[in-house]
């Protein structure tokens, strides 16, 4: 059955979904979705373990060999974003139960459970394949679920958001899908290994330009990369709680897994970092992200939105880290996707508790919240410290490698950069803070209560994790690492 | 052109004119599905909704020279990058010289399919479709999860579909011409169905056209009626069958000791195993393309009692 | 020969129309409009690039040698579909939309989030 | 003797920290929290001590915990100027704790849990600090000392509080974000190590210049050594309460700051290196600025622990000076100057406090004749203030002295002047306090009946910290060996 795995990985939960429907009870269907939610995070582990101990695993699916058939091909890089996907999703599932039973109707809620299943396997089906036409088509399972997600939200402006959401995602689809025909025009093959053998020898044509340039556009609307980021703070504001704590960890990582997988596997270095000035453009909008973002979010009234625009400077962080284009640089990225996956969704877990217990998410209404949530409290404190990158917080981690690479290169400006807008994130934090703990509830608000375990258990893993991982760097370091140096042809 | 109406319709000739232009350029499957989809199905869900949001579009245009800059970028940038491309239809390509061959070649003996786009749509690249079903899936609970009408509001469901009320009291011509036509209707979507090995055609195109025929009864004989013959959960259960058929085939491909989809181990003769194994999924195809597209038109138009 | 990429050109000016469209026009419905065309444009790509002259369709019979490539009927296939979806889903969206802010017009509901702020 | 020396080492970072669990466990029950932090400290002080007859007796002690980023290591390992340290700190805190107890209790303050949990964690970065064996740990336990002392300068919770507490966390966190770990990151990148070695880790042909620009950053980025213009927290810092503004604002955390910028010009660049990089002359004149400025500016102060805030920035910039020196004897000077300056600060901060606590005054203006209210506490005030100007019968005394020689063995005549002109200043905004309390009339119009003597163990830990101060005087021989084995080493 091992043999297996990378298959299962995808379609425990896309078979999980139909079946799902079946279910009538809202307590079953959680019930179920957590089952299949943690089966394929082990899955994934398993995975993983292989990977790491014996290599990539290519699985053929239908048993048709590659380029003719669709294949899987697990390196260390997609079973380490996988590992990301699955878990968090699995974790921020424990409290979607105690969560949409406040924000999403009775009747919607196997729907929810069935949604989420479908966007958890779009994107376990973007990560684990090999084929450039599949990511297409489980890209959009993903987003189409996330879409739908997003509208369940409970303020009408969730579907203003979800429908801006739908059409930016659109045409980032739509631009990938040309990129990908532009290149199988050249190449005739859609297998990424394939390509990434077939390209080299057409690399400098037109074409091959043009298709680069399509499908790093199209996934950087994705990614919500500055200044194509305009969709993402308002569809992280007004989703459920449960969608945005997910969405946030893991839709924009795996958006900037395949940024990783066109630069690095498919067109190669060589092809990226020389033939066109990616780099260039990349560290300039990286930075301005990071400090268009932060400094925007300082200026938030609502706490959700703050952590939106947050999370738009944090990809800007990533993409720093993939633009100075060493080892050390990816790294620093994928250590970062695994870092913040577990910070944000940390922090937009525990700002659904708040919004379990008094309904919003305004800054205002934070006010004395440190004396009656103390523990949602200190979990959003340890989250934001970790946004700031405070030493033992795996925030930390990310921000040494992120500059240690760029000293490395010789770059010290971006590392300065990168400081300075560490600092921007004390601010926006801080503001949360004060707020909660340095002034009175204010007046008409009545006795509020600490959120329930079905919150607090799953934030208060997310903030452990962020602690452990911040001290123990272990397993994620040597991951990236490894990672980083496959995709560069060292062999570690 | 502010009367989406004629927006809409205009969209639909589109939709036919490359239809058409699929077939001149031998793309007979993208026709026929491009026909049912875009000049069909698509054009009736716009209509749809049209009619539940006004007709008159306000004209205002918004950051028409952005808008410009944007497009022209765009649009410079693949005219740039079509000058290195092989020439239209030149044979020399290397989509025409890398993998390809082996499907024209191998299919037949491979997969006992004469119709190369249906084996490679359901059996080398049948991951892909799988993907593709879970997508139509994912749209129809995504429809659902907007559009049902449930607890939102308390009142009782008023049983009158006022757009079509006037059609389906007085054209008496038209229902009967309906009654006649539905079984007709029904039997080609089987056709297609079961004959998409051989020629053009296939579980999805099957279908939109069965999901065609519902449609039409209700907008004809109005949807209340069209209701109690045709249960909604069922419908709702249906497209999660497909799926769940379709991955069926998958998993049991998996039990026995095959890969996922890999048909060749569903019976002892591969391209008997194949065939069994592209017939069951087309089936499953089928089942959700029908039943979905029959959730979303009358989630629409369900949609309207409630203004 | 450049205009032996006739073909594609004409496909660049109508994702140009669509894209152009999406961006534009306030209206949800138009917009989604323009999403199709744009994406039959691309549809339309694909498909011209499976053409070889002189070939048939994919469809295997007796006496023929060429056929058209069969892949990219495949994709766009499978493309369809998942633009069928997407327009099903966006169209949800403009009626859930009008239900709750009474308009379809862009500018109009982001006056209403603006006022709402 | 049943604990090996390094499980004393591991236990003095690690017991502070496990006892913030016991304190919050304790919290219902006033006495027994208190307990439970004497207990600590003492047992903490026991351990130090331990540490300090091992050191001594020429062992090595070190202690090696798990890599939190691959090449960087926890690690910890004694050497004289953190045993120096850890000494001091571990011994106020004792000294404190009792203080903090009259203190706290008799001003009624709110959230005492809290504190005595904060003021833990605190220590235990202090001692983190004091052990580190390399930059990196050191980094990390500069930041949890800064974090955990938020929540102790912000303790009132009252508008003030927060504006207070903003600058204080906004400066630390930022220069040590921004400049420090900088600083840290490069080093590693030139060095490729970050551990502490006699003689500097730079090898002898590196560039000069960038060596100059790290420490450019350092002494930026080590915001806690508070030299101008980064020193605005440390009078912000001083809405704490008057305990928390005792031990971290003259002695644990200001201290963290010196002894960190001492650390890393012995340790990372050794004097040496230091000499002949052409940015340390730059730095020499604005620690020296900001020892005369600071001075300046405490004379302008009314608020008593405005004024002594003020006074630690300009005394702090004694200790960078020597630092930067790099000189025998301004090594000796400036490790000297953490005791000496500690154990005179910290009295008179509890001096400010008692008579905050007895006679509710908080400005200079209104103390005057208040000696014959309160004659133990101002005599203490007087002897400390002695200790800060540095003069005889006091510990001060020595530390200056060595900082002095230090300026004349570098030929750095106007930094001398500085060093002098400011202690000259020391005397005229320090003494007229216990001078005006003792011998001038009470001449503020509101009453004074009833004002007595702080609580007794106010009074208890201020005597004893005013015979510190004596003590070193005659006895500073422990201290001025730990210096000289500094350089040693």
């Amino acid at each position: 059955m091992l043999i297996q795995l990378p298959a299962l990985a995808v379609i425990l939960p896309l078979l999980s979904a139909p079946l799902c429907l079946f279910l009538r009870r809202s307590l079953l269907a959680w019930l179920f979705t957590v089952i299949a939610s943690g089966l394929t995070m082990l899955v994934s582990i398993t995975l993983l373990q292989q990977v790491m101990a014996s290599g990539t695993i290519v699985y053929e699916m239908g048993g048709w060999s590659a380029p003719w058939g669709i294949e899987y091909r697990i390196d260390k890089l997609n079973a380490y974003v996988l590992l990301i996907v699955s878990s968090i999703s699995t974790v921020v599932l424990l409290a979607a139960h105690t969560s949409i039973e406040k924000e999403i109707p009775q009747d919607r809620h196997t729907l929810f459970y069935v949604l989420y299943l479908l966007s958890l396997a779009g994107l376990i089906g973007v990560v684990i394949t090999g084929d450039a036409f599949n990511v297409f088509v489980f890209l959009e399972i993903s987003s189409l679920a996330a879409y739908s997600l997003i509208a369940l939200g409970e303020d009408r402006r969730a579907l203003w958001a979800a429908y801006q959401y739908l059409i930016m995602g659109t045409i980032g689809a739509t631009f990938i899908l040309i990129g990908i025909g532009l290149m199988y025009q050249m190449t005739g093959t859609l297998n990424m290994d394939d390509l990434s053998r077939r390209l080299p020898e057409v690399a400098q044509t037109r074409t091959v330009f043009a298709a680069y340039a399509f499908i790093i556009v199209g996934v950087c609307l994705k990614v919500a990369l500055f200044p194509l980021h305009r969709w993402l703070p308002n569809a992280y504001a007004y989703a459920p709680s449960v969608v945005t704590a997910v969405l946030a960890a893991t839709s924009t990582k795996v958006a900037v897994y395949l940024l990783i997988r066109f630069t690095f596997s498919i067109f190669g270095i060589s092809f990226s970092f020389t033939t066109v000035p990616l780099q260039t453009i990349f560290v300039i909008l990286g930075l301005l992200g990071i400090f268009a973002a932060s400094t925007t979010a300082i200026f938030q009234k609502n706490v959700k939105h703050l952590f939106a625009y947050s999370s738009v400077a944090q990809i800007g962080y990533m993409i720093v880290g993939f633009s100075i284009g060493t080892t050390t640089g990816l790294m620093a990225t994928l250590l970062h996707l695994f870092n913040h996956a577990l910070m944000k969704s940390a922090l937009f877990l525990a700002l659904g508790a708040v919004m379990y217990r008094i309904g919003s998410a305004q800054l205002s209404q934070f006010q004395g919240l440190g004396r009656q949530m103390p523990f949602t409290m200190a979990a959003i404190v340890a989250g934001g410290l970790s946004l700031i990158g405070v030493p033992l917080t795996v925030g930390f981690v990310s921000k040494w490698y992120l500059v240690l690479a760029a000293l490395e290169n010789g770059w010290w400006p971006v590392a300065v950069l990168v400081l300075l807008g560490s600092l921007l994130a004390l601010v926006y934090v801080w503001r949360i803070v004060e707020a909660a703990y340095f002034n009175e509830p204010p007046a008409g608000r009545g006795a509020v209560e600490e959120a329930p375990l079905g919150f607090l258990i799953p934030v208060w893993v997310l903030v452990t994790a962020n602690i452990y991982f911040g001290m123990d760097t272990r397993l994620s370091v040597q991951v990236a690492q490894a990672a980083a140096q496959s995709l560069f042809g060292v062999s570690p | 052109m502010r009367d989406l109406f004629a927006v809409v319709m205009m969209l639909g000739i589109f939709g036919l004119l490359s239809a058409s232009f699929f077939v001149v350029m031998d793309a007979v499957d993208v026709a026929f599905t491009e026909a049912s989809v875009g000049a069909g199905i698509s054009t009736l869900l716009m209509l749809t909704a049209v009619t539940l949001t006004g007709r008159l579009e306000d004209g205002e245009r918004h950051r028409p020279m952005w808008a410009l800059v944007v497009v022209f970028i765009t649009g410079g940038l693949l005219i740039y990058g079509t000058l290195d491309m092989p020439y239209f239809g030149s044979a020399d390509a290397p989509i025409h010289q890398h993998v390809a061959p082996r499907y024209i070649h191998d299919s037949m003996q491979e997969t006992g399919l004469p119709n190369i786009v249906t084996s490679v749509l359901a059996s080398y690249r049948g991951f892909d479709t799988f993907g593709e079903v879970v997508v139509i899936f994912t749209a129809g609970m995504g429809v659902l999860a907007l559009l049902t009408m449930g607890s939102r509001t308390g009142i009782h469901r008023v049983m009158a579909d006022s757009i079509f009320y006037l059609m389906h009291e007085q054209h008496l011509i038209l229902r009967i011409l309906t009654k006649i036509l539905i079984p007709f209707i029904l039997l080609f979507a089987l056709y297609v169905q079961f004959h998409g090995d051989f020629g053009p055609g296939g579980g999805f195109q099957a279908g939109v056209i069965f999901a065609a025929a519902i449609i039409l009864y209700a907008m004809v004989f109005g949807l209340s009626t069209a209701r109690r013959v045709i249960n909604r959960t069922f419908f709702k259960l249906l497209s999660a069958i497909g799926v769940l058929l379709y991955g069926g085939v998958g998993v049991v491909s998996l039990l026995n000791g095959g890969n996922f989809l890999d048909y060749n181990v569903l019976a002892d003769d591969p391209v008997a195993g194949q065939h069994l194994g592209i017939l069951l999924i087309e089936f499953g195809v089928g089942c959700t393309v029908a039943s979905v597209m029959v959730i979303i038109f009358f989630n629409f138009s369900g949609r309207r009692e409630f203004p | 020969m450049i205009l032996g990429l006739y073909n594609y050109w004409v496909v660049v000016v109508l994702m140009m129309i669509g894209l152009y469209i999406v961006i534009a026009h306030g209206n949800l419905i138009k917009k989604i409009v323009g999403l199709t065309i744009f994406q039959t444009a691309v549809f339309i790509f694909y498909i011209s690039m499976a053409k070889v002259d002189g070939a048939t369709a994919p469809v295997l019979a007796e006496g023929i040698s060429q056929y058209s490539n069969p892949l990219p009927h495949v994709l766009i296939l499978t493309a369809i579909v998942v633009g069928i979806a997407t327009v099903a889903l966006g169209l949800a969206l403009a009626v859930r939309i009008n239900e709750a802010y009474g308009s379809i017009e862009e500018e109009s509901i982001q006056n209403q989030d603006n006022q709402e702020c | 003797m049943i604990l090996s020396l390094e499980a004393m080492l591991q236990l003095s970072i690690v017991l502070p920290l496990l006892a913030t669990v016991g304190i919050v466990a304790a919290g219902q029950q006033p006495n027994l929290r208190e307990a439970v932090t004497i207990g600590t400290s003492l047992v903490l002080f026991y351990f130090v001590v331990n540490l300090y007859q091992g050191l001594k007796q020429g062992e090595v002690i070190s202690v090696q915990w798990w890599q939190l980023v691959p090449g960087l290591q926890l690690s910890f390992a004694i050497e004289p100027l953190g045993m120096l340290f850890a000494l001091v700190a571990s011994f106020l805190w004792i000294i404190t704790t009792i203080y903090s107890i009259g203190y706290m209790r008799s001003h009624h303050e709110q959230n005492q849990t809290r504190f005595y949990a904060c003021f833990a964690i605190a220590i235990g970065s202090v001692m983190g600090i004091a052990f580190a064996a390399n930059l990196f740990t050191l980094f990390i336990f500069y930041e949890v000392l800064t974090l955990s002392t938020y929540p102790l300068v912000t303790h009132a919770g009252t508008a003030e509080a927060k504006k207070g507490g903003r600058i204080y966390l906004g400066i630390l966190l930022s220069t040590s974000i921004a400049f420090f770990l900088l600083a840290v990151i490069t080093t590693w990148v030139v060095s490729g190590t970050l551990d502490f070695k006699p003689g500097g880790v730079f090898d002898a042909n590196v560039d000069t210049t960038v060596a100059g620009a790290i420490l450019i950053l350092f002494i930026f980025g080590i915001g806690k050594a508070a030299i101008m213009p980064f020193h605005r927290w440390l009078p912000a810092a001083m809405v704490a309460p008057t305990p928390v503004s005792a031990l971290l604002h003259a002695v644990a955390v200001v201290k963290a700051g010196v002894f960190t910028v001492l650390k890393v010009c012995v340790f990372i660049f050794g004097i040496d290196l230091l000499s002949v990089l052409p940015t340390t002359q730059f730095l020499l004149y604005l620690a020296g600025a900001s020892v005369l400025l600071a001075s300046l500016v405490a004379m302008q102060q009314d608020n008593l622990k405005a004024r002594l805030a003020y006074s630690t920035v300009s005394q702090l910039g004694y200790v960078t000076v020597g630092a930067l020196l790099a000189t025998s004897a301004g090594v000796i000077g400036s490790s000297m100057h953490i005791a000496m300056h500690a154990f005179g600060k910290i009295t008179l901060f509890f001096c400010a406090g008692a008579i905050l606590v007895a006679a509710h005054k908080s400005n200079i203006s209104e103390m005057r004749g208040l000696g014959k209210q309160m004659p133990i506490t101002m005599a203490a005030f007087f002897i400390a203030s002695l200790s800060i100007i540095g003069v005889p019968p006091t510990g001060g005394t020595w530390s200056k002295w060595f900082l002095l020689m230090g300026t004349l063995e570098a030929e750095q005549w106007i930094l001398m002047a500085a060093l002098m002109i400011s202690s000259l200043l020391n005397i005229a905004y320090l003494l007229p306090i216990p001078f005006h309390a003792f011998f001038s009339g009470d001449k503020t119009p509101f009453s004074r009946a009833g004002v007595k003597e702080a609580p007794l163990p106010s009074l208890i830990a201020l005597s004893i910290t005013t015979m510190g101060c004596l003590v070193l005087f005659v006895y500073p021989q422990p201290l001025y060996e730990l210096a000289k084995a500094i350089l040693a080493t």
